[in-house]
């Protein structure tokens, strides 16, 4: 049986997450100290080795995505995404709340690898008191001039899914809506205020620290060797054990629903697990055994993304369920452009229309090829994600769908 | 214009307006100023009684008092040449008479001129030193500076302060007025001015007067002709007996238009051509009606020397007729035979007497029109003046100028200075615009701007009735209260007929050298009707 | 120079361009909403979506970068049901009435809808939005039920006219162009220039002024010089039945060298005064204090006659000429020369200082 | 209460500030008055319009006035399957009013919200940002009560 693997939460109540002092005995701030003795290449191939990825909806190779700043950028920045605003999803707050300095130490070693003196944490505006915490743990930091020249500031979102998107992301600490921008220009080139900037999230970088102190090799040995390290997930729904639990990336989802979160509740049976938060697609029991890692849950239509795992028993109602998401993508599309902001809120009525039992297969038809012209037109990952638990369920669920027609 | 106009968007990078309230009566200038300060990172200074819309977006914005232009402009070259920011290589290759000028400035410092412009002295300093500093300074200015009886001076100072910093002859500096009239700067070049023939060539110039004379078959006076305001008062004084008027509203335009009226009353013979029947027109013996610009085929030239076509889209109304044919029947019918085939037979006759047009040609100008001077027809035409330097009399020549208060100065009965100037959405005296349906729709009435303190210390609420009076006479209309104004200055629009701003206004006090009245500085008292 | 391969045909395009560009320099015709050359791109209407070779996701072509070596399709099936299923998301939320509308006929919207055969839209499901159509002001209408959100007309205010009167307000399908408030136009920083008219590719925004009086197609466009201020822009008269009906604005840089199209509001919206019932339209001739309607004989031999006069019996200086800085510079020169050559003064002179 | 241009004029100097400055405004009054516009236009260089944008792209800022409570109650899926609908139903019964309204003494606004991060204890609400878990409609009445 799979065990938990501490990495990113390796202090986690083990620790003061308020005193500074507790995370420096715990061996803090050592693989800082240790990345400035290294070159910025040379960290950058430390880290590119460790084969590090993206602990966020992309899964991009983090020592790649920081080679992509200009090595002779005068400006760049390193931006925290901590806007984690996918339902079933609090695993960043969790690592921010129990090793605040994990997330900061992070930063400064990312810092040190572009050569960026200043640093920005994006906190979603519904974590007002982890801000607080957070700028306590930076105060303690800079106090013992741990970060040296490197800064680091809190901005707080205001409540808009989409700024978990980078660009979104980095225009709304510009002071704008929250609109994504298209790409390329990539952040690594140009990105906030038009500068490189690097954009990770929070377990990404609490990784750093242990990967910079124990060896790439040391970190790419754990979990899946194309996925390797851990991950935190969000135990969420029908599970005995709603918690939030960090282990190896070849853990399957049988094992994280039955062995961690103790099987599902009140010993119904399982119906189906979303995964990665809203915009993930439904598995079916059938999936059950696929590993977590990001490629393997790609391949079953399904994404890792931010690591919750939002479990359904047999009494569920799947297309009630896809339509609340549905209304949650249509609350939270910013509206830039037209498949997203037109095609959600249509698929949002369209779904209301079957789960209300008034619809006719025409009405799946047209919902069925929406969703798909979603997939591959929209501008961001908000609009391409948005129909995934749609199309996952029409393939997996569609008894359901057709039993709410009014023709069947 | 010295420079052109696209240069105020990209290639200046700091901009000083004075006297113009650009977004309003240059609008596609303003925008281009906003955009170059707002997104391109260019410097912007305004001096302004008023705080227009271009002063909100300033880094120096400086409400100096209707008429202190030469003393707000000598304390910013007190402090370039005390600062040592002066372009000294530029006075030396490029200029004569800096010695002189700056004795005259020494005594201007910037604590001097405070108490003459209400402008703090630091802020003069951050302004002149922004102008030094910035690489490429233009100066943009309209009749806010030269409507005054120093308003000759006015403009000197600012050619001064471009060539203390050496910011001409290069795109983005430059001294650039912008012209308030469609065809202001044709109208020039053409000689319809008492003292020149076309391109300014002097009407005292001998051989300037013998080309004319060749080509036209006559022989013409040598003695300069009447500027409008002394036209107006040997009119009054019954020296003019004949009085031709093609498209201008004096009625309407012309300051202190009671003294207007007697004038034109006292004309044996006054002939109008217009479209409308205009102020002037009602007061004619003979009116001609005239086409109008889309009905008519010709050039303008704009404020930057542009020379662009105008095209006939439609007939003109009834018998209307366009102003040159109107002319030619009359000379013809004088004796004097004048007839062309149309306006690009005139334009050619134009050419072959004026330099600067000479390279010139419909042709030429049918895609995108050309900048004078344009001597030949292989030459690009001209985007800025004085290339490196090189000014067309030679060397740059700085003027002393010491600064002279405003003729008509605030007392205890007219306390206020009265200005006066244009709205965005009417045009000139109002002959047109006030018959654009929309743009009368929108805008139907003068308003009497007045700051909210003046305001609440004259019980005057936003949209009351107030009366303004100056020495020459009172006129009613809404208050406007806002901060737009300093207190102590008031400011009305000159568009309408039933609120004709030039009766208030002075001709008494004339600029000695370009005879312009002094309209921007009138004593004047309001009151709560 | 950059080889790519763009429906089966390799062609080129210097580095930097887009596809889009690369389409349209190969006159490849791609169908766009939200591009405007002259404003900062948005890539988001997405009608101009390609495919390109193995990349999952299409590619929004005015925001994509020509690459080396890209296989590019623009009408495959898959981006063609991709631009159905746009138009009709956006047909959903237009309101239709061509018919009356003033921008049938030159409205981008509705050609690509013909173009892509939408006679209907399967995504008619929700209560249909319904803004009101209420900006008391005289220039612009302002008829959001048929914004198809491309922003055009925000860029506009913002990049053009530096005004940044509207900017869109909320997020989602609930977003609109709005006003601070989205309140009234006359009471914001709007200056009714109208260049978010000139941009809007649909008949969201039109010009009041030349309502009803002619479609685009119905009307010739005299290119000429604005006759307000002395900027010089260069504005296009709408011509119908040899009357003026509107005014529009040449982008290029050959045929609006000053002003690229961009207006103000006297220019755009200030030129009815052209069919004012108040022009004059015949001589008058002033007997006994009131005019009379006269022939052009009769007025201009009576002008000569007294201008004649008046020369002989007080000589030349005392006559006077005021030409005009509002007519041409043929005019201008005629009138001067009238007044040297004819009268023999050199009393000239016009309102330049007024 | 902290005058608006005071909270403001504080973030001058922060680029981008201007949704931090809203915040803070929205910390002290609950929603952002109508003069907060028009301020941070000023303040940040941009629009009226623009600074309006900004303000209502984000769902956490309120340009409309708000109560003194602010119940927001997440309706996400975690929570909806956990028996949102009917804690929502509940609030709206205690208050007498619907989701975004404001009682009528000023008291309290409903409104929805997408997920707030708390989903191991489902259904949550906020009230003024503060998490509560776990909640049934029984104890609606208990919750308001806490609110003094």
């Amino acid at each position: 049986m799979t065990e938990e693997k501490r990495i990113v939460l390796r202090n986690a109540d083990l620790i003061n997450p308020k005193k500074i002092e507790d995370y420096m005995q715990a061996g803090g701030y050592q693989g800082l100290e240790k990345a400035r003795l290294m070159s910025r290449s040379d960290l950058i191939a430390e880290i590119k080795k460790s084969n590090l990825r993206g602990r966020g909806g992309a899964a991009f190779n983090c020592g790649l995505k920081w080679s992509f700043v200009p090595t002779d950028a005068p400006v760049s920045y390193v931006v925290c995404n901590f806007d984690e605003g996918e339902p079933g999803t609090y695993k960043d707050r969790i690592i921010v709340q129990k090793d605040p300095q994990s997330l900061l130490e992070g930063m400064a070693i990312c810092g040190h690898a572009v050569n960026s003196k200043q640093g920005y944490i994006y906190c979603r505006g519904e974590y007002p008191y982890v801000v607080e915490l957070l700028n306590l743990a930076i105060d303690q930091a800079r106090g013992k001039g741990l970060l040296g020249d490197f800064d680091i500031e809190v901005r707080m979102g205001g409540g808009a899914y989409v700024c978990g998107e980078e660009t979104a992301l980095i225009e709304s600490i510009e002071g704008h809506r929250g609109e994504p921008r298209f790409k390329p220009p990539f952040p690594g080139v140009a990105g906030l205020w038009a500068q490189p900037t690097v954009v990770n999230n929070v377990e990404t970088f609490a990784n750093l620290p242990s990967i910079v102190l124990n060896g790439p090799e040391w970190f790419a040995a754990i979990g899946a060797p194309n996925y390797p390290g851990t991950k935190v997930l969000t135990l969420t729904g029908d599970v005995a054990n709603r918690v939030s639990i960090e282990v190896p990336t070849t853990a399957t989802l049988r094992e994280i629903i039955y062995d961690f979160g103790g099987g599902i509740k009140e010993g119904k049976k399982f119906k189906a697990v979303q995964v990665g938060g809203t915009s993930g697609g439904f598995i079916p029991e059938s999936l059950l055994d696929t590993p977590i890692d990001f490629d393997s849950m790609r391949g079953i239509g399904a994404t890792l993304g931010t690591g919750a795992v939002f479990v359904m028993d047999e009494t569920r109602d799947i297309v009630d369920i896809t339509t609340r998401i549905a209304k949650f993508f249509e609350h939270e599309s910013c509206g830039k452009c037209n498949p997203c902001r037109e095609g959600t809120f249509r698929a949002y009525e369209i779904m209301k229309k079957i789960n209300n039992g008034k619809a006719v297969a025409q009405d799946i038809e047209n919902l069925t090829i929406l969703s798909q012209v979603m997939e591959k037109a929209c501008l961001c990952g908000l609009g391409q994600a948005a129909p995934a638990p749609i199309l996952t369920t029409l393939k997996h669920f569609y008894p359901e769908y057709q039993a709410r027609l009014q023709i069947h | 214009m010295t420079n052109s106009i696209g240069e105020l968007e990209k290639d200046a990078r700091c901009i000083f307006v004075i006297g113009s309230n650009t977004t309003e009566n240059h609008p596609v200038i303003g925008m281009k100023i906003k955009k170059n300060v707002l997104y391109n990172g260019a410097r912007l200074i305004v001096a302004d009684p008023r705080c227009t819309d271009l002063a909100k977006i300033a880094d120096v914005y400086m409400p100096h008092l209707p008429g202190s232009d030469v003393a707000l402009v000598n304390a910013m070259m007190n402090v370039i040449i005390n600062e040592g920011l002066a372009d000294q290589d530029f006075i030396a290759q490029h200029t004569e008479g800096y010695e002189e000028m700056a004795a005259v400035i020494a005594k201007y410092t910037p604590e001097y001129a405070e108490p003459i412009t209400g402008v703090p002295a630091e802020d003069t300093r951050k302004a002149a030193r922004l102008f030094a500093q910035s690489g490429n300074s233009a100066i943009c200015y309209a009749m806010g500076l030269t409507q005054h009886r120093t308003g000759t001076d006015n403009v000197k100072s600012v050619c001064n302060l471009a060539m203390l910093t050496g910011n001409i002859g290069r795109p983005g500096t430059g001294v650039d007025p912008l012209r308030g009239q469609n065809n202001v700067q044709g109208a020039c070049d053409m000689g319809g001015l008492p003292n020149v023939f076309t391109a300014y060539q002097a009407v005292t110039n001998d051989a300037a007067r013998e080309k004319f004379e060749k080509v036209w078959g006559v022989p013409l006076s040598g003695q300069n002709g009447l500027v409008l305001t002394e036209v107006i008062n040997k009119a009054h004084h019954g020296e003019i007996k004949a009085l031709y008027v093609v498209g201008e509203n004096p009625l309407m335009s012309d300051p202190e238009l009671e003294h207007v009226e007697e004038a034109l009353d006292k004309v044996d013979f006054v002939v109008v051509q217009d479209i409308f029947l205009s102020e002037t027109a009602k007061r004619a013996d003979v009116v001609l009606p005239s086409a109008c610009f889309a009905e008519k085929d010709g050039t303008f030239s704009n404020t930057e020397r542009r020379v662009q076509r105008v095209r006939k889209a439609v007939s003109a109304p009834g018998k209307a007729r366009t102003d040159w044919e109107i002319l030619c029947e009359v000379a013809t019918r004088m004796g004097y035979p004048m007839s062309y085939e149309n306006s690009e037979q005139i334009f050619e006759e134009i050419r072959t007497l004026t330099p600067s047009y000479a390279g010139i040609s419909y042709q030429r100008i049918e895609n995108g029109g050309l900048q004078w001077p344009c001597p030949n027809e292989e030459h690009p035409g001209t985007p800025y003046l004085h290339k490196d330097g090189n000014f067309s009399r030679g060397l740059g020549a700085f003027t002393a100028i010491d600064y002279i208060n405003p003729g008509e100065q605030p007392n205890e009965e007219y306390p206020l200075i009265l200005t006066t100037g244009r709205s965005l959405f009417h045009y000139h005296t109002g002959t047109m615009t006030r018959r654009a349906s929309a743009l009368n729709e929108h805008v139907p009435a003068a308003e009497l701007e007045v700051n909210p303190e003046q305001a609440k210390a004259l019980g005057i609420a936003n949209g009351g009735l107030v009366k303004v009076s100056t020495r020459r006479g009172s006129l009613e209309m809404k208050a406007k209260v806002t901060d737009m104004v300093t207190p102590g200055v008031i400011f009305t629009t000159f568009h309408f007929a039933e609120t004709p701003a030039n009766l208030l206004t002075s001709s008494e006090f004339l600029d000695p050298t370009a005879k312009i009245p002094e309209y921007k500085v009138s004593a004047a008292k309001v009151e709560k009707i | 120079m950059i080889t790519l391969t763009i429906n089966g045909k390799e062609v080129h395009t210097p580095k930097g361009s887009t596809i889009l560009e690369a389409c349209q320099q190969n006159g490849i015709p791609i169908p766009t909403l939200c591009y405007d050359p002259d404003l900062r791109l948005a890539g988001s209407c997405r009608m101009c979506l390609v495919e390109i070779k193995g990349r999952p996701l299409y590619a929004a072509s005015c925001v994509t970068p020509a690459e080396n070596g890209i296989v590019v399709e623009t009408e495959s099936p898959g981006i063609v049901a991709a631009r159905k299923v746009i138009l009709e998301l956006l047909s959903a939320r237009h309101k239709f009435n061509c018919q009356v509308c003033e921008k049938n006929g030159d409205c981008k919207f509705q050609d690509y809808c013909y173009q892509y055969g939408i006679k209907e839209s399967r995504f008619i499901y929700g209560e249909a939005t319904n803004y009101g159509i209420n900006d008391p002001n005289p220039f612009i209408e302002r008829d959001y039920n048929k914004c198809i959100m491309c922003t055009r007309c925000v860029r506009a205010c913002e990049e053009i006219t530096a005004a940044r009167a509207i900017n869109v307000e909320n997020r989602g399908h609930h977003a609109k162009i709005s006003t601070a408030f989205d309140g009234n136009l006359a009471d914001s920083s709007c200056l009714f220039c109208g260049q978010c008219v000139m941009v809007c590719p649909t008949g969201a925004l039109t010009s009041k002024v030349s309502a009803g009086l002619g479609r685009a197609y119905e009307v010739d466009k005299v290119l000429t010089t604005c006759s307000y201020c002395g900027t010089g822009c260069t504005l296009e008269l709408n011509v119908k039945n040899n009357r003026v009906v509107g005014v529009t604005s040449n982008r290029t840089a050959t045929g609006s060298p000053v002003n690229k199209g961009a207006l103000c509001v006297k220019g755009r919206f200030g030129w009815d005064f052209i069919n004012s019932p108040d022009r004059l339209t015949t001589p008058l001739i002033k007997e006994n204090g009131q005019f009379r309607e006269a022939g052009w004989d009769e007025a201009l031999d009576l002008v000569a006659k007294r201008l004649g006069e008046v020369k002989n019996e007080f000589g030349p200086d005392s006559m006077a000429v005021f030409t005009s800085a509002r007519v041409t510079n043929e005019e201008n020169y005629v009138a001067q020369k009238f007044t040297r050559a004819v009268l023999g003064t050199n009393n000239v002179d016009h309102c330049a200082r007024l | 209460m902290v005058n608006i241009q005071n909270i403001i004029l504080s973030f001058r100097d922060k680029p981008g500030g201007i949704i931090e400055a809203f915040h803070a405004v929205q910390k002290e009054y609950n929603y952002l008055p109508e003069e907060t516009i028009a301020v941070a236009a000023g303040t940040f260089g941009i629009s009226e319009a623009q600074a309006f944008g900004v303000a209502t792209f984000y769902s956490y800022l309120s340009v409309a006035k708000r109560g003194k409570y602010v119940i927001r109650m997440c309706e996400s899926a975690p929570c909806h399957i956990a028996g949102a609908e009917a804690l929502i139903k509940a609030f709206e019964e205690a208050l007498e009013i619907k989701v975004g309204e404001t009682t009528a003494d000023g008291k309290f606004t409903l409104e929805l919200t997408e997920c707030v991060g708390q989903c191991q204890d489902t259904p949550v609400i906020t009230i003024n940002s503060v998490p509560y878990v776990n909640l049934d409609p029984a104890q609606v009445p208990a919750v308001l009560a806490l609110c003094q």
